[in-house]
């Protein structure tokens, strides 16, 4: 069996890293980057899911196979995630009427 | 080791080989189904903040980051502490393996406790429970019922996956105690071993996506 | 066409004729390939049947030229397919800008239709020929659909949001209106008629019908009546004037188009929006306000120096 | 059921290895469990197929004949769930597929056997919830559930329907991990992915579909429970939610879902074309690879269900483009079955009549789906007649025929004996002609605009809909002659022998019925698939 037996150093370094990496994306969150803040705590979760998956998991060290099949769920993931919100993000574009522009008017007290 | 090959050998497998990448694939294979049960509630999450986004940050403000923080230490603790329990398997180290194994189950059980506990049980207090008990009177207060229904439905849904995680693994902790697994037959606690970090990462997203976005205010 | 067996549905509005025509199109290139595939297999079973029990045929690997070849035909095809459908969808979804607007009220199992000038009809629909007329259109429970196969128009009718079509109709005459999305029990019951008349018909018609007050008039009193007035008017609010189709400047920085669905968000959730130098001081309308009243209330803004069509980028 | 097909034939086989109902329940050989799913989707296809026979008639007359508008729509929502979840989805996967794959493969079980009889048991649990829904009051949302019909205003069953529904998802996709797993891992020595059957590549397709699609349908059906038990708002606007997301969520899967059921079908014409004409099949890669595309596609065009929905405009030309793309593979694969045929040995025995037909019909059902991926005319053609008529062609036209192709052309293998193949012949011709007098007129019917799930219809569409109906009674007919002679020729049919169509592939190697190992030794493979002509076709 060409199983990998990893070091248990590794193991602990791996979980090193995803408790501070926990403890970064707390203290991020505290402070108020505005739209930032999302792509930031989304960034470092990917980080870390990335970690145990290729640590924890074993993909490292695993075959082509079980890659592509890591792979293909994120991409479907993906495919619903993108076309769902192409609807949602584009609602509020309807097409113009030929020969129109939109006035801006500023509300004033 | 031909008696413990035998035994460890399904008859429609020619070896041990096979039979191993075939429940590694297996494996690996439910958890991208997994991936888009999951997907399906991050889909919705990802649309209804997007049209909802202060309600959602204002229902996120409710939650206890501490707790959520320490939960996600205590996950990430019981990841480390399976990933031991599999390499303990693999070298055939019976006592380690049980030791981790129970160690897991602990810090499991640690996790659903203090969800159920501190957490879900103070929403229901505070009137925060959608369907059953919810009451909210700032402003958006549909929106963050959503958030709510996202928040139990999500977390739910996940603790629900640790309990049986949690199962699964006091049957093999049972099996591993009457030394039914050796260096020959480890592959039922690998593949508990990839489903609970499986959870772990699901976990890992949930925190900031249900936790963190409204913690700066 | 005779009788009981119509080849195609009448033709009624500007728009019903190009899209035929691309359905004739479509039908085309169906036979087209239907016939090939159907008299080549037909050919080819025939000529090469087997003649005796252990012959053996000569074997083929396949031609990458044909493969090639029978990628790219089709390929052509539907990409021209897919640029004349799509054009004549973008052209078919804006609506004429000096649109008469009527509104569409859904609910199991009718319609209401209400015109500007006040008249209201149940599952039947007046209009008069050769004007644009725009819909605007929602429901008070589930997801209906409105549906005039012969001006080749359809929209679903959605709770809780604004959905609009339009068309222009071009024969007089009286037409199927369906609802198209299944809606619970009596769903084929939910269909009337929409009756195309003459201009001069249609005046008559107006002024012969009973009239509840103008949408917008109606309107006008809602808003005094729910004391609207008293911020809306003062200052204390943001003011209608010219509000409709401009675009509104947010606390958050951000822009919106002042359009139906906006408008109806800010009077069910006026806090979702608040907008920049107002404090969120309304309340909620939701539960108070009917979804005529809603459209009530539109119509007045609209009337306050409505800049008619909304024109969005982003 | 097959107990008594075994006398007659020699030696130990799969079907008379064990007796009794438990070595039937308990059993972990594919075969039987294959047996045992075509028992039950059998069972659910004649209900389903009574649901179409009362909706036939009742449209006979404008003002409805038969039944009452409430339940002429529980029967269509009944036709509607038990076709599409409980026959279409399992039929040739959970029969054919189960059967066949360890065979051609070359394995002598699937990967997880014991996961296989899970999946039966589970969908025989699904079956039981959606029967109790059925009989205990009905459902009358439609297959699709829309909300917010299905959360808040629909009265009946819902909630055990939807929960049948739900568990059923999990039997289909155990199928297709198991298939997944075997057929990667589990190959004779020698079958590389290029000498496999089309069959499998088709079903290598169909389980990427079943694995990625059906968990997202799984978990908008418990949104809508939970939306209808707690009166949350996840789907409903009166609630904050919007209903649109629901359809999204359920078309992400359902679309694909439609790919479950062709895919498939074209695996087993791939299969019958071959061996009816002696020939490889022409383009070998291309049919393989476009089976991958299909799936992959389908992924990406859920939305061209909603074109008139309320969906941006811009999401809807995204959708429509990627509609088209759909077209591109399958018409390759019908142009490369087209050629096969050419210089080839054509027979016209049973299952080729099937497969022809099957050809025939999905043209004409994929290339009507062109008016539905095109914009401007599926505004008019959309939640009409025309798209009943475009679906049935292709799930009863093309996935239907295929499926009884391949239950003709696997029969003698999967029970050692023959049926009579003049009926046979003879019933495909009369569902062949039964069918296109069904659905035709439904084409017609769309473009004059009858609306979808009407109960009642005006009168000037009443020609079209009873030429329909009398077609349907054609159509009935044709599907239960084979019922009769398939269970005839399980006691008095001639036997068949190992291989009595001189086909290649594994499984014609073994005997009729298979031994319960499938092969007395594994195979190695030496040669391509479908080599025919390459040395002499084995004793028959």
């Amino acid at each position: 069996m060409s199983q990998h037996v990893v070091p248990k150093k590794t193991y602990l370094f791996v979980f090193a890293a995803l408790i501070s990496l926990t403890i970064l994306t707390t203290s991020v969150a505290m402070i108020d980057l505005g739209p930032v803040n999302i792509v930031v705590a989304l960034l470092i979760a990917m980080c870390k899911a990335s970690l145990v998956a290729l640590f924890f998991m074993h993909l490292r060290w695993s075959s082509r196979l079980m890659h592509i099949v890591a792979i293909a769920a994120l991409f479907w993931l993906a495919i619903l995630l993108t076309l769902t919100l192409s609807d949602y993000r584009t609602r509020q574009w309807t097409p113009a009427a030929e020969g129109w522009e939109a006035p801006s008017i500023q509300l004033n007290r | 080791m031909a008696d413990g090959h035998a035994a460890a050998l399904a008859e429609q497998f020619e070896d041990l080989e096979q039979q191993h990448e075939a429940s590694s694939l297996g494996m690996w294979v439910f958890l991208a189904t997994e991936i888009m049960f999951f997907g399906g509630l991050f889909a919705g999450y990802t649309v209804y903040r997007g049209l909802y986004l202060a309600g959602f940050d204002a229902g996120s403000h409710l939650l206890n980051v501490k707790l959520g923080a320490f939960n996600t230490a205590v996950l990430l603790c019981s990841s480390l502490t399976m990933a031991l329990a599999v390499r303990a398997a693999m070298l055939g180290k019976r006592r380690e393996l049980i030791t981790f194994l129970v160690l897991t189950i602990l810090l499991g059980l640690t996790f659903v406790g203090v969800k159920l506990a501190f957490e879900w049980h103070r929403d229901f207090e505070e009137h925060l429970v959608p369907g059953i008990n919810f009451a909210y009177d700032g402003s958006n207060s549909r929106a963050v019922e959503l958030f709510f229904v996202f928040y139990f439905f999500m977390t739910g849904v996940h603790a629900l996956h640790m309990v049986i995680g949690v199962a699964i693994l006091a049957v093999l902790t049972w099996q591993a105690f009457r030394g039914r697994f050796g260096p020959e037959r480890y592959n039922p606690v690998e593949m508990a071993g990839l489903y609970w970090h499986f959870v772990d990462v699901i976990w890992i997203f949930l925190f900031p996506l249900l936790y963190l976005i409204g913690a700066h205010h | 066409m005779w009788y009981g067996f119509p080849i195609r549905p009448e033709q009624a509005s500007t728009i019903a004729e190009g899209i035929d025509h691309l359905y004739y199109f479509l039908t085309a290139i169906d036979l087209f390939f239907t016939g090939i595939i159907f008299l080549t297999i037909f050919y080819f079973a025939i000529r090469y049947r087997r003649r005796s029990k252990d012959e053996t045929p000569k074997q083929l690997e396949g031609s990458l030229p044909l493969e090639v070849a029978w990628t790219v035909v089709p390929l052509i095809l539907v990409v021209v397919t897919f640029v004349w459908s799509s054009s004549l969808f973008i052209r078919n979804s804006r609506p004429p800008t000096a649109a008469t607007e009527i509104f569409v009220i859904g609910k199991q199992w009718m319609w209401q239709l209400q015109h500007p000038e006040g008249v209201r009809e149940i599952n039947e629909l007046h209009v008069p020929v050769g004007r644009p007329i725009k819909l605007t259109m929602t429901s008070e429970d589930v997801i209906h659909d409105f549906f005039i196969p012969a001006f080749r128009v359809k929209k679903d009718v959605i709770p809780g949001r604004y959905t609009s079509l339009w068309f222009q109709a071009t024969k007089t005459g009286s037409y199927h209106l369906f609802c198209g999305q299944y809606c619970g029990v009596s769903h084929a019951l939910m269909r009337g008629e929409v009756v195309v008349m003459e201009t001069q018909d249609y005046e008559r018609w107006l002024s012969g019908s009973q009239k509840a007050e103008s949408m917008a008039a109606a309107g006008a009193r809602l808003y005094e009546q729910y004391a609207c007035i008293t911020c809306h008017g003062t200052g204390k609010g943001p003011a209608f004037n010219d509000l409709y189709g401009s675009q509104v400047k947010l606390q958050d920085g951000k822009t919106v188009q002042a359009d139906e669905e906006y408008l109806r968000e800010s009077i069910l959730v006026p806090s979702a929006k608040i907008v920049a130098g107002y404090d969120p001081i309304m309340p909620t309308f939701k539960g108070q306000l009917s979804e005529e009243q809603i459209l009530q209330l539109l119509a007045h803004i609209k009337s306050l120096g409505a800049t008619e069509r909304k024109a969005a980028q982003e | 059921m097959s107990t008594t097909a075994v006398e007659a034939t020699t030696g130990v086989n799969y079907l008379n290895a064990k007796y009794g109902i438990r070595s039937w329940l308990l059993t972990t050989d594919h075969k039987r469990i294959a047996l045992l799913y075509l028992a039950s989707i059998t069972f659910f296809f004649l209900i389903g197929g009574a649901g179409a026979v009362l909706i036939r008639l009742h449209l006979i007359e404008p003002q409805g004949a038969l039944l009452e508008p409430a339940t002429y729509n529980k029967m269509f929502s009944m036709h509607g769930i038990i076709m599409v979840f409980f026959f279409l989805i399992p039929s040739i996967p959970a029969v054919m597929g189960n059967f066949l794959v360890p065979m051609m493969v070359g394995a002598r079980d699937l990967a997880f056997p014991r996961v296989n009889l899970l999946s039966w048991y589970i969908y025989v649990a699904g079956g039981l919830f959606t029967l109790y829904a059925i009989l205990a009051g009905g459902v009358d949302t439609g297959w699709t559930f829309y909300t917010p019909l299905s959360t808040t205003y629909a009265n009946g069953q819902v909630m055990a329907a939807a929960l049948g529904i739900f568990i059923t998802g999990f039997s289909s996709i155990l199928t297709g991990l198991n298939f997944v797993v075997t057929i990667h891992k589990m190959r004779a020595p020698g079958l590389t992915w290029f000498r496999l059957p089309l069959f499998i590549w088709a079903m290598y397709a169909t389980s990427i579909i079943q694995i990625l699609g059906t968990p997202v349908v799984a978990i908008a059906i418990v949104l809508v429970g939970l939306e209808r038990l707690l009166h949350v708002g996840v789907f409903d606007p009166a609630l904050g939610g919007d209903p649109i997301l629901f359809q999204h969520l359920f078309w992400f899967y359902s679309h694909p879902a439609v790919y479950i059921m062709i895919l498939p079908s074209m695996g087993v014409v791939s299969e019958l074309v071959t061996c009816f004409s002696r020939k490889r099949i022409f383009g070998y890669s291309f049919v393989a690879f476009s089976s991958v595309a299909i799936a992959v596609i389908s992924f990406l065009v859920w939305g061209h269900h909603m074109f008139v929905s309320g969906q941006s405009v811009y999401a809807g030309l995204v959708f429509s483009a990627l509609s088209f793309a759909v077209a591109i593979p399958s018409a390759i694969k019908v142009f490369n079955w087209t050629a096969t045929l050419y210089k080839g040995s054509v027979s016209y025995q049973a299952p080729m009549l099937y497969a022809m037909g099957f050809i025939g019909l999905f043209t004409m059902g994929g290339l009507t789906g062109l008016f539905l991926a095109s914009l401007a005319t599926d505004i008019h053609l959309h939640d009409t007649y025309f798209v009943i008529a475009h679906f049935h062609y292709i799930m009863v036209g093309g996935a239907l025929m295929g499926y009884l192709g391949g239950l003709h052309f696997w029969w003698p293998k999967m029970t050692g004996r023959l049926y009579p193949d003049g009926w046979a012949r003879f019933s495909a011709l009369v569902i062949f002609i039964g069918f296109n007098l069904t659905f035709f007129p439904q084409f017609m019917l769309g473009y004059l605009g009858m609306p979808r799930r009407y109960a009642v219809y005006p009168a000037e569409f009443q020609v079209l809909n009873v030429m329909s109906s009398a077609g349907a009674s054609i159509l009935g007919v044709g599907y239960l002659i084979p019922l009769v002679y398939f269970i005839w020729s399980m006691r008095y049919g001639p036997v068949a022998g190992p291989n009595p169509w001189n086909a290649k592939g594994l499984e014609w190697q073994t005997p009729s019925p298979p031994p319960t190992e499938n092969f007395e030794e594994l195979p190695i493979v030496e040669e391509e698939a479908y080599a025919y002509g390459v040395k002499e076709a084995h004793v028959g």
